[in-house]
């Protein structure tokens, strides 16, 4: 079981960020809430391309000749993924600067002015 | 009370199925066939005669994914200057 | 936002400039070492932030302009889209510098080698590219968020009017 | 070598190539501008409609990117493809076609309808990024480049609908709109990287080929679902859509209809492409379609009670959209089973890509119309408006041939669609069709009232001044209305020439992954 402890700390990662999302009234604190669901997204990625005993996936660093090296594959997709990440951030981070200077507040009951 | 029953219904069905799905991955650190990233370790040097296998995917290989990606934090920058734009910019 | 002590900015003067010759030092070794494009560009744009902290943003936006920042980051996606409609003698993206002797050209040995600056083709040249559009992306962004933070201090109160 | 080959690259790299000009128009001013927006539109919409013409004549046509030659696609030795592929059939290359059309119609309204507002060049920009991300879900092969491609799109229109900043309401509906997206975003990563783990693979068509019925695949499979059916708008995560649509410039609106069909389009090529036969049950199919038959009536009796142009418009969405996927559900159902295809099955999928189409036209149209009505009027609301017919006849012509096809009235190309996809669900469940007919009811009901309150009645003094909206705009309505009348006056060269060729493409699982393998075998090379 502690094997696959990674895939257990994804899951959780990924709920944690999802109630997060859906509960929580402050913007901020949403916006933190994505980028868990972002990071447990990148993590789950990452760790599937773990292949154990494996070296780094760069001949310059490889040293002992050994060819057993991890997946490159899920590092250059996390790779883009992460800056996908970074930029969706920093633009919900504009959105809720503006949301701010618009309504003075931060709470979703406050801002919430679009009938359903 | 209603969209809180139905939060903790959507939270319980994405744990269940993250749960189950995750349970038939294969075990940590030891995955299964992999030709793909076989094919990458072994002609990256080759074809692309670069050294960094995982450069050599993302911006050979696999480098129009890294325009979209290159696209993205582009938008995202526009996105953010139109937001704070000044007024009368035109 | 207020510059920090003397101290502090003494400090981020010394150390900023490491980070920039570190940041292109990662941009540059992309197709040898890990890192490339886009960490190089992060560590480039730290470089704004902290001069952006330790000074504040009036005496930053009277240093740098955005427009510079603009041109930096449209132009190395345009040398980056170039790169790839270079290549379209064969498809979109195909690597045509790769082995044929010029720039970045030379082929490398298989297997661990120390690794030569001049080879990997157009990789190299989208390293640079990216990391142009990184380090202008970014910056951009910094300095965007900080004028939006902060309107009295350069745009002025009546920007929260009507659009026409 | 034949420049057409090279077709599917040049969809995506000219309007990128035009977003990372367009913030650098602003030296050159206005007119440069403009005539940037137009030409780029301009190019991409010739370029959709090659790109239809050639795989129409020619087949499923792949594209590798970065090969040493474009149908390269298995390197020597490997029995899967390691490059991002292209991959366009009929289905696809219809789907880009209409696209285009209706990015190119929002394109030349938005020229004379962003005059009020400042930083045009940063919309210009978005604009484009919008619609190669738009492009790029529609011809992709490779599921990763999906992911980028969908969140490129998703990122622009973020930026879209907020463009409007001073209002808040703009605001939330893009921030709103971009917690749904950027989770639906995530969602579908989660489903890559589960399909990549087990096959270690994340080309579309080697996927299809090596697929089989696990958790994994399941697990999958019910995240994609998920994710693309919250994007493109399916009830119970409807409300960022009213919203969006609402708040953002009618020309995006336009676009952004667009967009919402490539997530239907990836449900769709998921579904049937990837899964198709291999599917081992009947519980997929059916949560389509009662996901379509909730959308259809929730979204169309939250509609009647809208007050605003906008609203009550994007709510006709929600509804439209569950046409589609109880057209397209009922089409999975009867997958794999060869007479129940020929009896109801294809009609289905007939009506469900039929109705595409025609849903994106007569949409877009009646978002442009409402937008020419809040720019001639500069009132959102319904109950201010009234006798407009008199200073804005045009506009009041191209709204009534919109209405019309949307409320299924015969002659106009919604009432064949609608029909199509009655019939075969009628076949399945009678109570199906009947929902679907009261839908239509009401449609129709909605759309008379917006019509007759903001264009016929007494003439208001307030609107005294009101002028015609300027030429652009009323082009890009044409355009549209054009394509609606062409659809409805040529219903069978419409189903024989563009329809069933794309329902054809989506059922025939085999012909989209032998593009792939088969050009290899022949010696692919250069």
């Amino acid at each position: 079981m502690i094997g696959n402890f990674p895939y257990l700390v994804v899951g959780i990662l990924f709920v944690m960020g999802f109630v997060g999302l859906v509960f929580e009234k402050n913007l901020m604190k949403i916006a933190i809430a994505m980028s868990v669901v972002e990071a447990a997204t990148n993590l789950f990625i990452i760790t599937l391309g773990y292949r154990s005993g494996g070296s780094i996936p760069v001949w310059t660093m490889a040293g002992g000749g050994s060819s057993r090296m991890v997946l490159p594959t899920p590092q250059a997709l996390t790779l883009t993924a992460i800056v996908i990440g970074l930029a969706t951030t920093a633009l919900m981070l504009s959105f809720v600067m503006m949301i701010y200077r618009h309504y003075g507040s931060l709470d979703v009951r406050d801002v919430r002015r679009l009938r359903g | 009370m209603k969209a809180r029953i139905f939060f903790l219904i959507s939270i319980l069905l994405v744990g269940g199925l993250l749960w189950t799905g995750l349970q038939a991955v294969h075990p940590f650190g030891i995955p299964g066939e992999t030709p793909m990233d076989d094919y990458f370790i072994a002609n990256a040097q080759g074809e692309a005669a670069a050294n960094n296998v995982v450069t050599s995917i993302v911006f050979d290989y696999r480098g129009f994914d890294t325009l979209g990606e290159g696209a993205v934090l582009f938008t995202a920058v526009i996105s953010v200057a139109a937001l704070f734009r000044k007024r009368g910019h035109n | 936002m207020n510059p920090l002590s003397v101290v502090a900015r003494t400090v981020c003067n010394l150390f900023a400039w490491f980070l920039a010759v570190f940041g292109i030092y990662v941009i540059i070794h992309g197709h040898l070492t890990p890192g490339g494009g886009f960490q190089g560009g992060a560590v480039v744009a730290t470089f704004m932030a902290f001069l952006l902290v330790a000074h504040g943003g009036k005496k930053m936006q009277s240093w740098v302009k955005k427009d510079i920042f603009t041109l930096m980051e449209c132009g190395g996606l345009t040398l980056f889209i170039s790169a790839g409609l270079l290549g379209m003698s064969n498809t979109f993206f195909y690597n045509f510098l790769a082995k044929a002797g010029g720039l970045f050209g030379s082929a490398v040995p298989i297997g661990p080698n120390p690794g030569a600056l001049n080879t990997s083709g157009t990789i190299a040249l989208m390293n640079l590219s990216v990391g142009l559009e990184v380090v202008g992306g970014l910056s951009m962004i910094l300095l965007y968020m900080f004028s939006g933070a902060h309107p009295e201090e350069s745009l002025g109160r009546e920007e929260a009017g009507h659009d026409r | 070598m034949n420049w057409q080959e090279h077709l599917p690259a040049l969809l995506l790299a000219v309007p990128l190539f035009g977003a990372f000009i367009a913030p650098l128009t602003v030296l050159g001013g206005k007119g440069l501008r403009n005539a940037w927006f137009l030409f780029v539109s301009l190019v991409f919409t010739v370029v959709a409609f090659l790109l239809w013409a050639r795989v129409g004549a020619a087949g499923p046509i792949i594209y590798v990117m970065g090969g040493q030659g474009w149908n390269f696609a298995l390197p020597s030795g490997m029995s899967i493809p390691v490059r991002i592929l292209m991959e366009v059939d009929a289905f696809s290359a219809f789907m880009v076609l209409l696209s285009a059309v209706a990015a190119f119609a929002g394109a030349l309204f938005s020229i004379n309808y962003m005059e009020r507002f400042s930083g045009v060049e940063k919309f210009v920009s978005l604009y484009f990024l919008m619609i190669a991300g738009m492009f790029g879900m529609e011809i992709t092969g490779d599921f990763f480049n999906f992911f980028v491609f969908l969140e490129i799109s998703s990122v622009a229109s973020f930026g879209l609908v907020a463009f409007w900043r001073d209002r808040g309401e703009a605001l939330e509906a893009a921030f709103k709109y971009m917690l749904v997206s950027t989770l639906g975003a995530m969602m579908v990563l989660v489903a890559v990287a589960f399909l990549y783990s087990r096959y270690n693979v994340v080309n579309m068509a080697a996927l299809g080929k090596v697929i089989e019925w696990g958790m994994v695949e399941k697990t999958a499979l019910v995240l994609f679902l998920t994710a693309l059916a919250m994007k493109c708008g399916a009830v119970p995560m409807h409300m960022w859509m009213p919203d969006a649509y609402a708040e953002a410039p009618a020309g995006v609106t336009c676009a952004l209809i667009a967009v919402s069909q490539a997530s239907l389009y990836g449900l769709f090529r998921v579904c049937f492409t990837i899964y198709g036969t291999f599917m081992g049950s009947p519980i997929i199919p059916w949560v389509i379609i009662v996901l379509g038959v909730l959308s259809m009536f929730i979204g169309v009796s939250m509609a009647v009670i809208q007050k605003e142009v906008g609203r009550l418009i994007a709510y006709h969405s929600v509804s439209q959209v569950g046409y589609m996927l109880l057209g397209f559900g009922v089409g999975l159902l009867a997958l794999g089973d060869a007479r129940a295809m020929a009896d109801y099955g294809f009609t289905a999928l007939k009506g469900g890509v039929f109705h595409i189409v025609n849903y994106t036209m007569y949409k877009g149209l009646l978002f442009l119309a409402a937008g020419a009505l809040y720019y001639a009027t500069g009132s959102r609301n319904l109950n201010d408006m009234g006798g407009l017919g008199r200073q804005l006849p045009k506009t009041m012509v191209l709204f009534m041939i919109a209405a019309a096809a949307i409320a299924g009235l015969p002659p106009f190309n919604g009432f064949v669609s609608k029909l199509l996809i009655y019939e075969s669900s009628f076949a399945v469940h009678p109570i199906l069709a009947v929902f679907a007919m009261v839908t239509s009811v009401l449609t129709l009901a909605s759309f008379v009232k917006i019509f007759q309150t903001a264009f016929l009645g007494p003439e208001l003094k307030k609107f005294k001044a009101v002028r015609e909206v300027p030429g652009s705009m009323l082009a890009g309505m044409t355009v549209l209305a054009v394509a609606i009348l062409v659809l409805s006056l040529f219903p069978t060269w419409s189903l024989n020439h563009l329809v069933e060729p794309a329902a054809k493409a989506l059922v025939d699982q085999a012909s989209y992954i032998g593009a792939v393998f088969a050009t290899a075998a022949t010696g692919g090379g250069l």
